[in-house]
C-alpha cells in the first residue's frame, strides 16, 4: 500500500525524468505513450485508492522519511490519502490522462524535442499537483504549491521565442509568488504556534488558536488560495496565461492549478468555519470576482479570453461556495468545472487547431458544418455551465447559490446575476463561433476540418461527464440523501458541519422556496440564452465598443491601474536607487575604501624596503618589546596610568 | 648542572645566532647562523628533557618527548638547509653574489 | 674528587697501543702493497732495505720527513696545514670503539681490549667516517687549486654517497643483532654452532656485506674507486700541493682507514675476534692465551682483507665518475633497501613465530 | 669477409643478460687471474748478484785486436769508420817509423782510434768491413758513467793486453781462459 | 668541581668562543670550521646529558652533512677568495649587535626569575631545577625508537615525506634550465 501510494507522484515523475534527459533521442509517439502512460498508470492506481478509501472511509497517510528533522521539530515526508484528496486524485490524474492524449495530437506540429519537453513539463507539473493534493502537512502542500507555479511558468513560456508569451510567464509566476508569500508566512505561523505543519495535528489544535491569530493565518492562507486561484486582485495573470498551448490552458487554468487554492481551503476548512470575519470575506472575494470576471467576459473577442475569465468568475462562485460553508458545493463545483471547463478549452482548443490559431471569435462562424464533433460537445459544454438542467453546472451552481441564500440573500441575488451573465457570454460564444456563416479568410475555410480522434475522443469522454458528473450531487430537494459527493465528503467537513450546527442563527430553505428558485432562475437562464442566440448567431459586423463596453473589453482597466498605482512607483523607486543612490552612496562606499587601502598600503610599501636584515631587526626588537611588555605588565600599566 | 646554566649557555647562543643574522651579509653565512640558532634550541630542549627525567621520574619515558623534538629538528633543518642551499646556489648564478641585499628584487 | 685513574692509565695505554698498532700496520701495508703489488705481477717488490725489503717503510718514511716542506704561495696556511692533520685524526678515532679482542687479565684487574664500549658504536663509527671527510675537502680546498679542488669535491661527495649505501647495508645487519655496541655483535657471532662460525653475520646477510665491502673500497678511496687521486685525471688528486710529511699523513690516513673498515667488516660480519670452529666459552681457563687466540684470529681477518684491498687494486680498472655514481645511487642503495625490507620481515616473521 | 687466421674472435654484440650485467662473476674470474700470478715463476733475477748468460753473438764493446806477437793489427784502412751506420768511429792513420815493427803490423797504423760509444749501435758492421780482422765486438756491455768524454772510448781503452807481456789479461780478454 | 662541571665549562666556553668567531671570521670557510667545532660541543653536551644518540646524530646530521653541503657550497662559488663587501655604514652591524644583545637581556632577566625552574629544596629555600647529567637511559636509541615509532610515527612518517619534497625541491631548484 505504500508503495503504491508513493507510485501515485512517481510515475509522473520518472516521465518527466525520461522525457526530460531524453528528450533528444525519443521519438514524438514515445514521448506520448511515456507521457500519457504514467499518467494512465496513476489514474488507475487513483482509482484503487478512491475504491479503498470509499470502503473503509478512513484516511490513508504513510510517512516515509524525515524532510526536516530540527531537535524535536519534525516535518515528515508524508503523504495523506482521504476523500478530499483521492477526489482530486481522480480528477487530476483523469483530466490530466484525456489532456495529455489530446496533446499527443494538438502538438504534433512541434520538433521532437520540443515536444518531449512539453511532455516533460506536463508530467512534472501532474507530479507536483499531485504532491499538493497527496501530502499529509502543509510543507508538502507548499513543495506542490511551487512546483505547479513553477510549471504553470514553464508552460506558459512554452513557446520561449515569444517575448509577450515570456511576459505573461512572468506576470504569472510574479502573482503567484505574492499569493505565495501569504501562504508561507501562514505556514510559519502555524509551525511558531503549534510546532507542526501536519493536517490532523493542526486540525485538532485549532482550538489553541486565539481568533485574531486564525483570522491573521486564514487571511494568509486565504492569500495564497487568491494568487493560485485567481481571485481579486491577484487575477490578471490568469487570463495572460492563455499563451500557453491550450491543452495547458484547460489543465492548468481550468481543471486542477487554479483549484489549488480551493483544495487547500477546503482542507483546512475547520479553520475557517471558526474564523468568522475570514469566510465573510472569502465570499465577498468570491462573489466579487465571479461577477466581475463575467462582466468582462460578456466583451471579450478571443475565444480562449472569454473562456478565461469565464473561469476566474466560476472560481469565485467556489470561493463564495466556500465563504458560505457550502464546502462540499465548492468541491461538488470544482468537480463539474473541471469537467465542463476542460471540455470548453479543449473544444476551443480544437477550433483554434482548425483555423490555423486564429483566436478571435469575430472571424469564426458556421463551423458547425465543418467540425460536428466538436460542435455537440461544445454545446454540451456552454449548457453545462451555464446551468441548465439537468445538466452538471446546474446540480454544483445550484448548491452554492442555496448555500448563499442560506448566508445573506443578497449573495445570492448577485450570484444569480453572474449566473444569468455567464450563461450570456458563453452562448455569445458559442454562436459566434458555430452558428452562422464563416467570417474568416477564404484560406482558413479551406483547410477547416474535423480534428483527429485524439482530440475528439476525449472531447466525447469529457462531454458525457458533463453532461452526467452533475447527478453525483442530487439535492435534496430532489431526493433526500441521493448527494452521493456530499455523503463521500462529509468525514472531511464534519467538524465544520458540527461547529455550524451549533453556532447557526440563520433559518433553511424551505423545500418550496427552493423549487421556485430553482425554477425561476431556470426560466431567465433559457431567456438569456435564447436572447443570446438570436443577437449572435447571425452577428455579421462589429462595431467599435463605446463607453461600459469599452471598458469591459479592457477588462475595467485593470492591468491600467496596476501598472499605475504599483508598477510605474516601483520603476521610479528602482530607478531612483539605480542612478543616484547606488552611484553615490554605494560605490562611494566601496571605492572610497578602496582607494583608501590603496593609499594606506602606498605608503605601509615604504616599509618593505627588501632588506631581509630590516626584517628581522624589527622582528628582534619586537620580540624585545613584547617580552618587557607580558613582564613588565605591571610596571607599565602603571606607569601609563601615571602619563594619562 | 642547574637547569639554569643550559638555559642561558643556549639563550646566549640563539643570541649571537640571531647577532649573525642582523649583521652579516653573507647569505650562507645567515644560513649558518640560523643553524646555531636552531642547535641553541636542541641544547634547551635536551636540557629541559633530561630536567623532567631528573625532578619527575614518574615514569622511565618522561621527558622523552623533548628528544624526540630535537630529532624532528633536525630532520626539518635538513630539509631546511637543502632546499635554502639550492636556492643560494640559484641566486648565486643570477645574481653572482650571495650578499643578502641584493636579494631585494621583489622590492617595487 | 673521584677518579678511577688507574681506569684512566688503561685507557690510557690501549688508546696508546691501538694508535700505534694502527700506525704500524699502515706502515707495513704500504710495504705490503708494494710486495703484493710485485706479486699479482711476477715481480719481486722492495728486496733492498732489509731482510725482504721489510724496513722499507722506514726508508719511506725518512724519505718524506727529509723531503722539503712547500707550501704554495697563495694557499691558506693554516687550514693548508689543518687538513692531513684532520684526515689522520678521523682515521685514528674510528678504532676507539672496536674491540681488538676479548678480556684479559692484568695485575687483578679485567682489562677489555677495547678502548671504549659505548653503545653506539656502529654510529659513532659512522660520524667519525663522515667527518673524515673535512680533512679531504679542507686540504684539497686550502691547496687553492683548481685540480685539488676538483677532486676534493670528488672525494667528499663519493665519500658521502656511499657512506648512505653502507649505512644502510649496516641496518639490516642491525635487525638481527639488535645492538649498536660492535662488542655485543661479536658475542652474539661467537655464538653460534661450528665454533661461532655458523653466527657469523656474512652466512645471513651476504648482501649486506657485499654492498659494505664495495662502500668500504669507497670510503677508502681505492680502486677501483680511486677517482680522488686518479693520476691520469687530476694529476695526484686533492693532496696535489702536499709534500714531505703533510703528504705522508693523507697516504697514511688512507692506509690507517684501510686498516680500520677491514677490522669493521671483520668485526661485524666475520666474527671478530671468534677463532672459527674453535669454541671460545669451553676454553675460558685458558685466560689471557684465550685472548691471544681471539687477536691472532682478529688479525687473521684483517690481514686476509687487507689483502682483499690490494688484490682488488691490481685486477679491477677505475670506474669513471658517472659510473661511480650510478653504482652508488641506483644500484646499491636501492639493493641495501631492499635487503633491509627483506630482512626486517624476515625478522619480524621469525620473531612471530 | 673470410678470416685470414684462426685467432680473429668474432665479436658478439647482443646485450648483456643481467646476471652478465652484474659483473659479479666477471670480477671474481679477474681476481683469480690475478691470484694465480702469485704463484708463477718469477723472472726477474737479483742483477748485481746474479747474471744471465750472454748469447753467443751478443755483440759488446769495441776490441782492437793484437796479432801473437802483440804488435796492433789496425792498417787504419778507414773501411770500419765508412761501414759504420752510425758514424761512430774516427781515426788518424800514420806511418810506421823504424824500430816500431814490434809495434805494428803493417806500415800503417792508427795513431788515434776512436769510438763514440754514445753513438754506436752495436751492429758489428765494422767488424765484418775489417780486412785485418782487427776490431771486433766484444762480450763487454758497455758500462755506466756520468760524463759524455768518457763515452768516446780512445785508443788505449780499445786495444786488447799485449799477449806477450800480459798473457793472463790478454786471455781474458779473449775470453779464453 | 667535578669533572662533569669541568667539561660543561670547558664545553660552553668552546661553544660560546666558537660561535663569536663564527661571526668574526672574515672566511666563510672559517666560519664552517668554526660552527662544526660548536656543534662538537653541543654534542659533548648531549654527551653530558646522556642523550648519546642525539649527541651522534647531531654529529652525523650536522656536521656530516649539513656542513659538509655548506662546505661545498662555499667551495664551488669560491667564496673567500674576495672578503665580505665592508657595510658602508657601520651602525647596522652596531643596531644588530645591540638589538640581539638587548634580546639576550631580556631573556635572561626573564629566564632568572622563572617560576617554572626553580624548586623549593628541604630547607625551603629556592635553588633551581637541575638537568641531571649522566642520570638515566632514555637517551638511548632503543627507547627513543620505541617512542618515535609508536607514538610519533605519524609526525616520523610526515617528516620523511618532507625529506622527500625537500629532496625534489633542492633538485628542481638547483637545475640548470
Amino acid at each position: 500500500m505504500n508503495n503504491l501510494l508513493l507510485l501515485i507522484p512517481l510515475l509522473p515523475f520518472i516521465g518527466f525524468l525520461v522525457n526530460g534527459l531524453f528528450r533528444k533521442s525519443l521519438s514524438k509517439s514515445m514521448t506520448g505513450i511515456i507521457g500519457s502512460g504514467v499518467i494512465l498508470a496513476a489514474f488507475v492506481i487513483s482509482l484503487v485508492l478512491f475504491f479503498k478509501v470509499k470502503g473503509s472511509g478512513a484516511p490513508i497517510v504513510v510517512s516515509y522519511f524525515d524532510f526536516i528533522s530540527v531537535d524535536a521539530f519534525r516535518i515528515p515526508f508524508a503523504f495523506q490519502v482521504d476523500q478530499l484528496s483521492s477526489l482530486f486524485l481522480l480528477i487530476i490524474t483523469g483530466i490530466g490522462f484525456l489532456i495529455h492524449v489530446y496533446s499527443t495530437a494538438y502538438m504534433n506540429g512541434e520538433r521532437p524535442e520540443h515536444f518531449a519537453r512539453y511532455f516533460a513539463y506536463l508530467n512534472l507539473f501532474v507530479f507536483s499537483m499531485l504532491l499538493l493534493v497527496m501530502g499529509a502537512n502543509f510543507v508538502i502542500m507548499f513543495i506542490g504549491w511551487e512546483g505547479v507555479g513553477l510549471c504553470s511558468y514553464l508552460l506558459i513560456g512554452y513557446w520561449f521565442k515569444n517575448n509577450n508569451y515570456n511576459y505573461a510567464a512572468k506576470k504569472a509566476f510574479v502573482m503567484n509568488r505574492i499569493g505565495d508569500l501569504g501562504f508561507l508566512l501562514a505556514i510559519f505561523w502555524i509551525i511558531a504556534k503549534l510546532g507542526t505543519a501536519t493536517y490532523s495535528d493542526v486540525f485538532a489544535q485549532v482550538g489553541s488558536f486565539t481568533p485574531t491569530e486564525l483570522t491573521a493565518i486564514t487571511l494568509l492562507l486565504f492569500v495564497g488560495a487568491m494568487g493560485k486561484s485567481a481571485q481579486i486582485p491577484l487575477y490578471t495573470w490568469l487570463p495572460d496565461a492563455m499563451a500557453g498551448p491550450t491543452p495547458v490552458s484547460a489543465l492548468i487554468h481550468a481543471a486542477t492549478m487554479v483549484t489549488a487554492g480551493i483544495y487547500m481551503i477546503a482542507r483546512s476548512n475547520i479553520m475557517y468555519t471558526i474564523a468568522p470575519y475570514t469566510s465573510d470575506i472569502v465570499a465577498i472575494i468570491g462573489l466579487a470576482t465571479a461577477i466581475f470576471a463575467a462582466t468582462i467576459a460578456l466583451k471579450q473577442n478571443d475565444i480562449k479570453k472569454v473562456l478565461a475569465y469565464s473561469t476566474v468568475s466560476q472560481l469565485g462562485y467556489m470561493f463564495l461556495g466556500l465563504g458560505v460553508g457550502a464546502y462540499t458545493g465548492a468541491v461538488f463545483n470544482v468537480m463539474t468545472h473541471a469537467f465542463f471547463k476542460a471540455l470548453l478549452f479543449l473544444g476551443a482548443g480544437s477550433v483554434i487547431h482548425a483555423m490555423h490559431h486564429e483566436q478571435d471569435i469575430r472571424n469564426m462562424g458556421g463551423l458547425k458544418k465543418h467540425m460536428p464533433v466538436t460542435h455537440i460537445t461544445f454545446l454540451l459544454g456552454c449548457l453545462a455551465i451555464a446551468g441548465v438542467p439537468p445538466f452538471s453546472g446546474f446540480f454544483s451552481k445550484d448548491e452554492i447559490l442555496v448555500g448563499a441564500y442560506n448566508e445573506n440573500p443578497l449573495f445570492y441575488y448577485i450570484g444569480v446575476a453572474g449566473a444569468l451573465m455567464t450563461a450570456f457570454y458563453m452562448f455569445r460564444l458559442y454562436a459566434l463561433t458555430f452558428l452562422g456563416k464563416f467570417r474568416g479568410t477564404a484560406e482558413q475555410q479551406h483547410h477547416l476540418h474535423e480534428s483527429p480522434s485524439a482530440i475528439t475522443i476525449p472531447l466525447i469522454v469529457l462531454a458525457i461527464l458533463s453532461v452526467f458528473g452533475g447527478f453525483l450531487g442530487i439535492p435534496a430537494v430532489f431526493a433526500e440523501g441521493a448527494h452521493t459527493l456530499e455523503n463521500f465528503l462529509a468525514p472531511i467537513f464534519a467538524a465544520s458541519a458540527t461547529y455550524n450546527e451549533s453556532h447557526t442563527t440563520g433559518h433553511h430553505l424551505s423545500h418550496q422556496t427552493e423549487w421556485i428558485m430553482m425554477g425561476a432562475v431556470t426560466l431567465l437562464i433559457v431567456v438569456v440564452i435564447a436572447f443570446a442566440w438570436r443577437a449572435y448567431s447571425r452577428r455579421e459586423k462589429f462595431v467599435e465598443n463605446r463607453g461600459l463596453g469599452k471598458v469591459l473589453e479592457n477588462k475595467w482597466y485593470v492591468d491600467e491601474l496596476y501598472d499605475a498605482i504599483i508598477v510605474r512607483p516601483l520603476h521610479l523607486v528602482g530607478g531612483f536607487i539605480k542612478d543616484v543612490f547606488e552611484r553615490s552612496v554605494v560605490d562611494g562606499a566601496v571605492n572610497g575604501v578602496g582607494r583608501l587601502i590603496q593609499y594606506s598600503s602606498r605608503q605601509v610599501r615604504l616599509i618593505q624596503n627588501g632588506q631581509v636584515g630590516s626584517y628581522i631587526l624589527v622582528m628582534v626588537l619586537s620580540l624585545v618589546v613584547i617580552i618587557l611588555i607580558l613582564r613588565e605588565q605591571e610596571v607599565i600599566f602603571t606607569a601609563l596610568r601615571r602619563i594619562f | 648542572m642547574p637547569i639554569h646554566y643550559y638555559v642561558i649557555l643556549s639563550a646566549t647562543l640563539f643570541c649571537i645566532g640571531i647577532i649573525g643574522v642582523l649583521t652579516r651579509r653573507n647569505a650562507i653565512i645567515v644560513f649558518m647562523c640560523i643553524e646555531l640558532m636552531l642547535n641553541a634550541v636542541n641544547l634547551l630542549l635536551v636540557a629541559f628533557s633530561k630536567m623532567h627525567h631528573g625532578s619527575l621520574l614518574q615514569g622511565a619515558n618522561s621527558g622523552i618527548d623533548g628528544q624526540i623534538f630535537v630529532f624532528f629538528i633536525m630532520v626539518v633543518a635538513a630539509a631546511e638547509v637543502s632546499v635554502g642551499l639550492a636556492i643560494i646556489v640559484m641566486m648565486y648564478r643570477n645574481v653572482h653574489s650571495v650578499d643578502i641585499n641584493f636579494l631585494n628584487r621583489l622590492k617595487n | 674528587m673521584n677518579i678511577d685513574w688507574i681506569l684512566v692509565l688503561e685507557k690510557f695505554l690501549l688508546i696508546a697501543t691501538v694508535v700505534t698498532i694502527s700506525l704500524v700496520i699502515a706502515m707495513y701495508e704500504t710495504w705490503s702493497e708494494r710486495k703484493i703489488a710485485a706479486l699479482l705481477q711476477d715481480r719481486r717488490g722492495p728486496t733492498r732495505a732489509g731482510p725482504f725489503g721489510l724496513f722499507q717503510p722506514l726508508a719511506d718514511g725518512l724519505k718524506l720527513f727529509m723531503k722539503e716542506e712547500i707550501i704554495p704561495n697563495s694557499a691558506n696556511r693554516f687550514l693548508f696545514i689543518l687538513g692531513p692533520c684532520l684526515a689522520m685524526m678521523a682515521a685514528m678515532m674510528t678504532s676507539a670503539v672496536i674491540p681488538f679482542g676479548g678480556t684479559i687479565e692484568v695485575a687483578g684487574r679485567q682489562v677489555d681490549l677495547q678502548v671504549a664500549d659505548v653503545n653506539i658504536g656502529v654510529l659513532y663509527v659512522f660520524a667519525v667516517v663522515s667527518l673524515g671527510v673535512y680533512g679531504i675537502m679542507i686540504g684539497g680546498w686550502a691547496s687553492n687549486n683548481k685540480f685539488s679542488l676538483m677532486a676534493a669535491l670528488r672525494a667528499a661527495s663519493q665519500a658521502i654517497s656511499y657512506e648512505l649505501a653502507m649505512g644502510l647495508s649496516l641496518i639490516a645487519l642491525l635487525f638481527m643483532s639488535g645492538s649498536l655496541s660492535m662488542r655485543d655483535i661479536v658475542t652474539q657471532q661467537m655464538a653460534g654452532d661450528w665454533g661461532g662460525f655458523l653466527g657469523w653475520n656474512v652466512l645471513y646477510q651476504p648482501l649486506g656485506f657485499l654492498i659494505f665491502l664495495i662502500a668500504a673500497f669507497a670510503e677508502c678511496n681505492r680502486t677501483p674507486f680511486d677517482l680522488p687521486e686518479a693520476e691520469n685525471e687530476l694529476n695526484f688528486g686533492y693532496h696535489q700541493e702536499y709534500s714531505s710529511m703533510k703528504l705522508g699523513f693523507y697516504l697514511f690516513a688512507e692506509y690507517i682507514n684501510m686498516f680500520i673498515s677491514s677490522v669493521i667488516m671483520a668485526t661485524l660480519f666475520f666474527g671478530g675476534y671468534d677463532m672459527p670452529f674453535f669454541n671460545e666459552s669451553a676454553h675460558a681457563h685458558w685466560g689471557n692465551w684465550l685472548a691471544l687466540v681471539g687477536i691472532i684470529a682478529l688479525t687473521l681477518k684483517v690481514g686476509f682483507f687487507i689483502f682483499l684491498f690490494m688484490w682488488v687494486r691490481w685486477t679491477i680498472p677505475r670506474f669513471r665518475y658517472d659510473q661511480l655514481m650510478n653504482l652508488g645511487w641506483k644500484k646499491l642503495v636501492p639493493l641495501a633497501l631492499a635487503n633491509m625490507v627483506i630482512t626486517g620481515a624476515v625478522v619480524l616473521w621469525l620473531n612471530d613465530k | 669477409m673470410q678470416a685470414l687466421t684462426n685467432r680473429a674472435k668474432v665479436v658478439d654484440r647482443k646485450p648483456m643478460t643481467f646476471i652478465e650485467r652484474l659483473y659479479l662473476w666477471n670480477i671474481l674470474k679477474g681476481m683469480f687471474i690475478t691470484f694465480s700470478h702469485i704463484f708463477k715463476k718469477r723472472p726477474t733475477i737479483n742483477y748485481p748478484e746474479k747474471k744471465r748468460p750472454f748469447s753467443p753473438v751478443f755483440r759488446g764493446l769495441h776490441v782492437l785486436n793484437r796479432d801473437e806477437e802483440g804488435r796492433e793489427r789496425c792498417t787504419a784502412c778507414g773501411l770500419c769508420a765508412l761501414a759504420c751506420p752510425a758514424e761512430a768511429i774516427t781515426m788518424e792513420a800514420a806511418e810506421r817509423k823504424i824500430g816500431e815493427e814490434h809495434l805494428y803490423r803493417e806500415e800503417k797504423y792508427a795513431a788515434r782510434y776512436e769510438v763514440n760509444m754514445l753513438r754506436c749501435i752495436f751492429c758489428g758492421l765494422c767488424e765484418e768491413a775489417c780486412p785485418k780482422d782487427a776490431v771486433y765486438l766484444s762480450e763487454t756491455p758497455a758500462p755506466p758513467n756520468f760524463t759524455r768524454e768518457s763515452f768516446i772510448y780512445k785508443k788505449e781503452d780499445l786495444l786488447i793486453p799485449d799477449p806477450t807481456k800480459e798473457p793472463e789479461a790478454f786471455k781474458k780478454a779473449k775470453g779464453l781462459s | 668541581m667535578s669533572i662533569t662541571e669541568i667539561v660543561f665549562w670547558f664545553l660552553s666556553g668552546l661553544a660560546l668562543v666558537s660561535a663569536i668567531m663564527v661571526l668574526l671570521s672574515k672566511n666563510p670557510v672559517h666560519s664552517v670550521l668554526w660552527l662544526i667545532a660548536v656543534f662538537f660541543a653541543i654534542s659533548g653536551h648531549y654527551i653530558l646529558l646522556n642523550a648519546q644518540f642525539l649527541a651522534i646524530v647531531n654529529l652525523i646530521v650536522y656536521a656530516g652533512a649539513i656542513m659538509v653541503l655548506f662546505l661545498f657550497v662555499i667551495m664551488l662559488m669560491n667564496q673567500g677568495s674576495e672578503p665580505e663587501p665592508r657595510s658602508k655604514s657601520m651602525w647596522i652591524k652596531m643596531a644588530g649587535a645591540i638589538s640581539g644583545g638587548s634580546l639576550l637581556l631580556v631573556m635572561v632577566a626573564v629566564i632568572r626569575q622563572s617560576a617554572n625552574l626553580v624548586v623549593r629544596n628541604e630547607a625551603n629555600d629556592i635553588v633551581p631545577k637541575e638537568a641531571v647529567a649522566r642520570v638515566g637511559d632514555i637517551g638511548l636509541i632503543e627507547k627513543l625508537g620505541n617512542v618515535l615509532f609508536t607514538e610519533y610515527v605519524v609526525p616520523f612518517e610526515i617528516s620523511s615525506v618532507l625529506f622527500l619534497s625537500a629532496m625534489v625541491g633542492a633538485v628542481v631548484i638547483g637545475k640548470k634550465e
